[in-house]
């Protein structure tokens, strides 16, 4: 056994520490806590890094190299649960992107957190967060993946949160948390019914029975619940919607945009690459259950698979929309976060685990740019987050532009340069060859365009035209020191290196050259330039590249070419004129309203069952526990009357009586002797009478 | 019919001066049916009543007299020869007197003291046997008839007394009636031992017991018994007792309390009394006679030709003499020495006098010869010895001392 | 010959006669003369059911009158010494006034 | 032959009931005396002479004699108060009582009158043998109790003036005479109207 793999809880270990450490000590040493977080984050960068290294040389086999470390836990009656982590590519390639980025966002967040009075605790905020995203990464059972998992929402809530004096933010960090929570609900039914089927939680096991391994899947999968549904499908419904929640898909979406409340940091380190990110690597993680074949087992249903893909399409499609009709920057990134998640579904559901975790992996990195650019930006713009009130922030911030510009142009796909091109091209070739249906491609496609559409929008509104900042609010006095101004250099590197990796990670997993899918898989795929020209592929990129073009053509054609005056001046696309795109627009400007449904639904239906409740509580219960109260009053009124009455005064009659007997008996000893012989004589006529009735009558 | 009547009178006459037995039948034959029972009461009642009265008198006379003789003196001479009509000039005295009745006596009561006292003695004479065949009634529990009318007795006695309300006379009859109950107790017991002896309450019985002889000459009768002699004498002392004669008359006697419960009566109810006194002690002395004398058998084998009333009627006037002799001779006793010499020697001498007969009763079945004298040595030393004893310790202290006189408390 | 009853009538009115006197009459020996009367009544009662009863031979009739009185006679020797001796305590043989319990 | 039963029973009865209702104690005494000869008669028509002569023996000639003592000694012959006890009218209705619930038990009994049988005569003889020995022991206890009795009685009626006299005589001889009981010797008798 390795060391590496012995020692692989030492990644997740070092930043737990650096956070226990920082909220043990009294005062907040600012240098000491920013030191402790980036230097452990270093080490367990250094440390995932040889992990990679050593995943690197696989055996001659060719078979992706998996090494397990299982230890007991405790023990729960017969069997002990058990708890592990495991060393794979998947595993190793998540660690680094983890690492690196949340380095990164540390680097970063010295400098945008500079003026916060709670640096050290946002700083041991952060470090929980990455040990817990590192736990999910390297755990071999579902129960340690659960247990991070909910360490991770756990923090996502704290960051969120962290202002918590804004009132916003502490809604938005309690509604993340609880739609989060909802998912996990569901996900630890899943759990639940997995460890009835397999009695085990392990994923991988040396001895070959773990979860998601031959022998065990082999036996779920002749097993069918009473609906005739396959226990896996079951099993992995429950689960991708444990991930829907984390990863925001459709119907549990909504917290992610209003997460933005929290620092830009945090929503780059967690609402980009990590946390939204642990979704799809959980769908990847347990792919084995979606769909059985891949482990080798014959007969699994792929019917939850199907269902991914469409939730997927359905969500890229969905978020797309809405993110066109935005007018703050980071809500416009998180619809289109959540769009991408969607496209990393849609991936999964249909190219396998290979598609979807490229597409993370590209999304991670140029997403994190795009947020931390945004952050320069808002930081620059004095806290401005409207992007009606920004305009031509090139002028006076030319990095963050530049940075900002190629994070663009991943995002919405511009072709051979840039990953995200490669990545969404992968998903929808795959989606293409999609046997089940064609429609998630043509989804796909639309969400591409929209996608290219809402980036290029976005721009010309932030970095076009002339700067809108603060003219019409404070009048003329200030206006020079509204001007905004660059961010400091601690600010832009991370931008720059993730600049060069937005572009650099693209090369990796081309058709041409699929190293990464090689590596993800461990199956040897045709490499070559002449793989760009067979016929399939080349239809997809030429499509994806037509697409992006129409994206960024109409998106100059509304914003570009005439740009935007006046910040209060309606959009482009509100159109007074023409009703049905007004009213589209206004539509997708209200998030197509799934809040305020969620409001009139779930959220009132749950306020109803408060007031039910409390009513309930009030009218029902509260009157039986008084009815009881007064019964029991009543009980001891009865007690003490019938005690007063009854006993007291029974207990006197019958002194009295006794009294009263006492003193006729007495009565009769007078001492006259002839009273006696008087009642001698009664009683002899008396008994005679009875004897001569008695006799007479027998 | 009338002179079937005169010719039953007769023959009857006849057959009770001869002893025959059944001397009522024929006279009762020629009666008619019903009034036969009341003709046979009569006859039978009528001879007792005529000749026990005339005893008494003749034995008031003879008892004047023979005091007078003991005195020395000559008694009653003035009316008839040598006063022999003393006592019907007695009688017609007492008849004639005036009945004075007290004023706040109880008159019901005081009338029929006298009444209630004779009657009883009268009745007394009801089962003596004076002779073979002149029984009047055979009663099977003669003796107990003839206790219980005496008893009776002293309920008059106490009636008289009470009812002249008057101290002197209430203290007397009390006196009289507590000396007669203690008296009675050692007369009945001495008469227990003849019964025990006979076997049978009835007189006539006890009389048949005593007829034959012994060694020719001697009569079988109970008085040659060595307990038979002793209860004899104390049946005498006890009936002088009864009859408050001489030793014993205290109540009524003239030195004392005037005449006791009699002093309120005069006139024919104290003739009555002094009736009933007499017969009181006729009755007791004929009964002396059935149960030690041999009742009216006679006392020689060969004197037996004469009739047998006869001899019951010597029998009875000796008793008689002998009272009057002891009237004549004996000092009055005072009340506590009577009472103490009833209860305290006559009482335990009777008792031992029972205790005497049994083993007279029970050594008859010695065989060997000289038996009887044998057995007539032991019971009289039994009852000798005690007696000596027993009447030293009771006037022991009086012989050697002074004699000191104590009232009676 | 006069029937039982008459002899029963006769001896139960004696005896209601004896329990009249014994209950109504204040002086003791009154009383003690009543008790005395109600036993004889007993008494005769015993010898009328001897008289008229199944066999005459048993003269247990007899006997028991015999000891009755025999009993009844000494009871009534102590009946009289005690209202005597009551007498010389109370000074007075009314029953009414004789009636304290204490010893 | 019941003419004689009803005079003698009618004599009984007359004179029970002078016995409980006269006023004088005396007079009482003496009628009860006569009831008891009454009795006597009746025990004597009834066949048994034995237990006839004793009653009267033992009831006129002791028991009366003892009740008339027992009047004089207690002084109580004066009629002072009244003749009847308080509550007399309860101790009639008792009796009568008593004598209805008695009457009505003869009446229903359901003894068959039948004809007398022969008239037995027991003899004394026939009484001794019986009493010698079905009867020894009750005889034997009924002495006992008679001298029991005897003796009770004396003690009982002359406890105070014996007591009285032995500690006074304790004292000294010389002045028996006039340290006489305290009590007063019982007074005479003398009933004086």
């Amino acid at each position: 056994m390795p060391w590496i793999v012995q020692n692989l809880w030492l990644i997740p270990a070092l930043p737990l520490a650096a956070a226990a450490a920082i909220a043990v000590t009294k005062r907040p040493h600012r240098r000491f806590a920013a030191a402790m977080t980036i230097g452990t984050m270093a080490f367990s960068f250094l440390l995932a890094l040889c992990a990679f290294a050593h995943t690197l040389n696989r055996g001659a086999t060719g078979e992706i190299t998996r090494q397990v470390f299982n230890f007991d836990w405790f023990q729960m009656g017969g069997d002990t649960v058990q708890l592990g982590w495991v060393l794979d590519p998947l595993t190793a390639v998540m660690l680094v992107m983890v690492s690196f980025v949340s380095l990164l966002i540390f680097i970063y967040s010295t400098g945008y957190m500079a003026h916060d009075g709670n640096f050290t605790r946002f700083f041991c905020f952060l470090s929980l967060f990455a040990a817990a995203m590192l736990g999910v990464v390297i755990a071999n059972s579902l129960l340690l993946f659960f247990i991070c998992w909910e360490l991770v929402g756990l923090s996502s809530y704290l960051l969120i949160g962290f202002w918590y004096h804004k009132p916003s933010a502490a809604a938005a960090a309690k509604k993340a948390f609880i739609t989060t929570r909802i998912g996990d609900v569901v996900f630890f039914l899943g759990m639940l019914w997995l460890y009835s089927q397999a009695h085990t939680l392990l994923f991988y096991d040396n001895a070959g029975n773990g979860c998601l391994e031959n022998s065990t899947l082999s036996r779920m999968v002749g097993l069918t619940t009473t609906g005739g549904m396959m226990v896996t499908t079951g099993i992995g419904l429950l689960i991708f919607c444990g991930a829907a929640g984390k990863s925001g898909q459709v119907p549990l979406h909504v917290w992610l945009p209003d997460a933005m409340e929290g620092p830009t940091p945090v929503s780059a380190l967690i609402h980009a690459a990590t946390m939204v990110a642990a979704g799809v690597f959980l769908i990847a993680r347990v792919y084995p259950i979606l769909d059985p074949g891949v482990a080798g087992v014959t007969g699994g249903s792929t019917a939850a698979l199907t269902v991914v893909a469409w939730v997927g399409a359905v969500t890229a499609v969905f978020a797309a929309c809405i993110a066109v009709a935005q007018t703050d920057i980071k809500r416009i990134l998180a619809y289109s976060t959540v769009s991408q998640l969607g496209f990393m579904m849609l991936g999964l559901g249909v190219g396998g685990v290979a598609v979807g975790m490229f597409h993370l992996i590209t999304h991670a990195f140029f997403k994190a740019l795009l947020f931390l650019g945004a952050g320069s930006v808002i930081h620059g713009c004095h806290e401005e987050q409207d992007i009606r009130k920004m305009g031509g922030v090139r002028k006076y911030m030319p990095v963050t532009f530049a940075a900002y510009a190629v994070g663009m142009m991943a995002l919405s796909g511009v072709p051979i340069f840039f990953s995200g091109f490669w990545s969404k091209d992968e998903i929808l070739h795959a989606a293409h060859r999609w046997p089940v249906s064609s429609v998630p491609f043509y989804l796909g496609v639309f969400g591409a365009l929209l996608t290219a559409f809402y980036m290029t929008r976005q721009m010309f509104y932030v970095f076009a035209g002339t700067n809108r900042g603060g003219s019409e609010a404070h009048g003329e006095h200030a206006g020079h020191a509204h001007e905004p101004h660059e961010s400091p250099a601690v600010m832009t590197i991370p931008l720059v290196i993730l600049a060069v990796f937005a572009v650099v990670l693209g090369f990796f997993g081309t058709p041409a050259w699929p190293w990464f899918q090689n590596y993800l898989t461990g199956e040897h795929a045709a490499s070559g330039l002449g793989e760009l020209f067979r016929p399939d592929i080349l239809f997809t990129l030429s499509l994806s590249t037509a697409v992006v073009a129409a994206g960024l053509w109409l998106g100059w054609r509304l914003y570009g070419r005439d740009p935007i005056q006046p910040a209060g001046e309606p959009d482009v696309l509100e159109r007074p004129d023409h009703p049905v795109m007004h009213d589209v627009f206004t539509w997708l400007k209200h998030k197509l309203y799934v809040d305020e449904l969620y409001e009139a639904t779930i959220i009132r239906f749950n306020a109803w069952c408060a007031r039910a409740c409390s009513g309930l509580d009030q009218y029902c219960w509260n009157s039986l526990v008084m009815l009881a109260g007064y019964l029991v009053v009543g009980l001891s009124w009865v007690n003490r009357a019938f005690d007063e009455f009854v006993i007291n005064l029974g207990f006197d009659a019958g002194c009295g009586g006794v009294g009263l007997g006492g003193r006729l008996l007495s009565r009769l000893q007078t001492g006259r002797v002839q009273d006696y012989l008087r009642v001698i004589g009664v009683a002899l006529a008396a008994l005679a009478l009875f004897l001569m009735w008695g006799c007479s009558a027998s | 019919m009338i002179i079937a009547l005169l010719k039953g009178l007769f023959l009857m006459i006849w057959k009770v001066l001869g002893d025959q037995p059944d001397p009522k039948a024929d006279f009762l034959a020629a009666l008619p049916e019903a009034l036969r029972v009341l003709a046979s009461v009569v006859l039978s009642v009528v001879p007792i009543m005529v000749t026990f009265p005339l005893l008494f008198a003749i034995t008031t006379l003879l008892e004047r007299k023979g005091l007078g003789r003991i005195q020395n003196r000559l008694g009653p001479n003035r009316v008839g020869p040598c006063g022999i009509f003393q006592p019907i000039a007695d009688g017609l005295k007492m008849i004639t007197k005036e009945d004075i009745v007290p004023r706040n006596a109880d008159q019901l009561v005081h009338f029929l003291a006298p009444i209630a006292l004779v009657i009883p003695t009268f009745l007394a004479y009801a089962v003596l046997p004076f002779g073979r065949h002149l029984v009047p009634i055979n009663l099977d529990a003669g003796i107990l008839f003839f206790f219980a009318v005496g008893a009776s007795t002293e309920l008059s006695v106490f009636m008289a007394g009470w009812s002249s309300r008057n101290k002197y006379s209430l203290l007397g009859a009390m006196r009289a009636i507590a000396q007669m109950i203690s008296y009675e107790i050692p007369l009945i017991i001495s008469t227990v031992t003849v019964i025990m002896l006979a076997g049978s309450l009835s007189l006539v019985d006890i009389v048949a017991k005593q007829t034959g002889f012994v060694g020719g000459i001697l009569p079988h009768w109970n008085v040659f018994t060595p307990w038979g002699f002793a209860g004899f004498v104390m049946f005498l002392i006890a009936s002088l007792a009864e009859s408050n004669r001489s030793p014993f008359d205290l109540p009524e006697a003239e030195s004392e309390i005037i005449a006791g419960h009699l002093t309120e009566y005069s006139g024919f109810k104290y003739a009555l009394f002094f009736l009933a006194e007499y017969l009181g002690m006729f009755a007791v002395s004929g009964l002396a006679v059935t149960l030690f004398l041999g009742g009216w058998s006679a006392p020689l084998p060969y004197l037996d030709w004469m009739p047998t009333y006869v001899w019951f009627m010597a029998k009875l006037m000796a008793i008689v003499c002998l009272f009057i002799w002891i009237r004549g001779t004996l000092p009055r006793l005072r009340v506590d020495q009577l009472l103490n010499f009833a209860w305290k020697f006559m009482l335990p001498m009777s008792l031992l006098n029972l205790v005497v007969a049994a083993i007279w009763h029970f050594t008859s079945v010695w065989s060997f010869p000289g038996e009887l004298a044998a057995r007539w040595l032991l019971c009289a030393a039994m009852i000798a010895i005690p007696y000596v004893w027993l009447g030293r310790a009771l006037s022991g202290d009086k012989k050697s001392t002074l004699r000191i006189y104590r009232f009676a408390d | 010959m006069t029937p039982l009853p008459a002899y029963l009538l006769l001896s139960s009115l004696l005896f209601s006669i004896g329990l009249a006197g014994a209950l109504t009459r204040r002086n003791a020996i009154l009383v003690l003369l009543g008790i005395e009367l109600m036993l004889n009544a007993a008494n005769l009662n015993f010898i009328a059911f001897w008289r008229y009863g199944m066999e005459p031979e048993a003269i247990t009739g007899i006997m028991f009158v015999i000891f009755s009185i025999a009993v009844a006679a000494a009871e009534a020797a102590v009946g009289l010494a005690l209202i005597i001796s009551i007498y010389r305590h109370y000074k007075t043989v009314n029953l009414d006034k004789v009636d304290e319990l204490k010893g | 032959m019941n003419l004689t039963f009803a005079i003698l029973a009618a004599l009984t009865v007359v004179s029970a009931i002078a016995a409980m209702s006269l006023r004088n104690l005396v007079h009482c005494a003496l009628c009860v005396a006569v009831t008891f000869g009454g009795l006597a008669a009746l025990y004597l028509k009834l066949g048994a002479p034995f237990v006839g002569w004793a009653q009267v023996l033992i009831y006129v000639g002791a028991v009366a004699i003892l009740i008339v003592f027992a009047i004089l000694l207690t002084r109580s012959d004066a009629p002072a108060q009244p003749v009847v006890s308080k509550s007399w009218v309860a101790g009639i209705a008792v009796a009568l009582l008593v004598f209805g619930v008695l009457t009505r038990a003869v009446m229903t009994s359901e003894i068959t009158i039948q004809q007398p049988p022969a008239k037995p005569e027991p003899t004394v003889l026939k009484i001794g043998t019986e009493l010698m020995t079905r009867y020894v022991l009750p005889l034997e206890a009924t002495g006992l109790l008679l001298t029991a009795a005897t003796i009770g009685a004396v003690i009982i009626a002359l406890q105070e003036p014996v007591s009285k006299r032995k500690n006074v005589a304790g004292s000294s001889n010389t002045e028996q005479a006039g340290g006489a009981s305290p009590a007063p010797n019982p007074p005479i008798p003398g009933g004086h109207v």
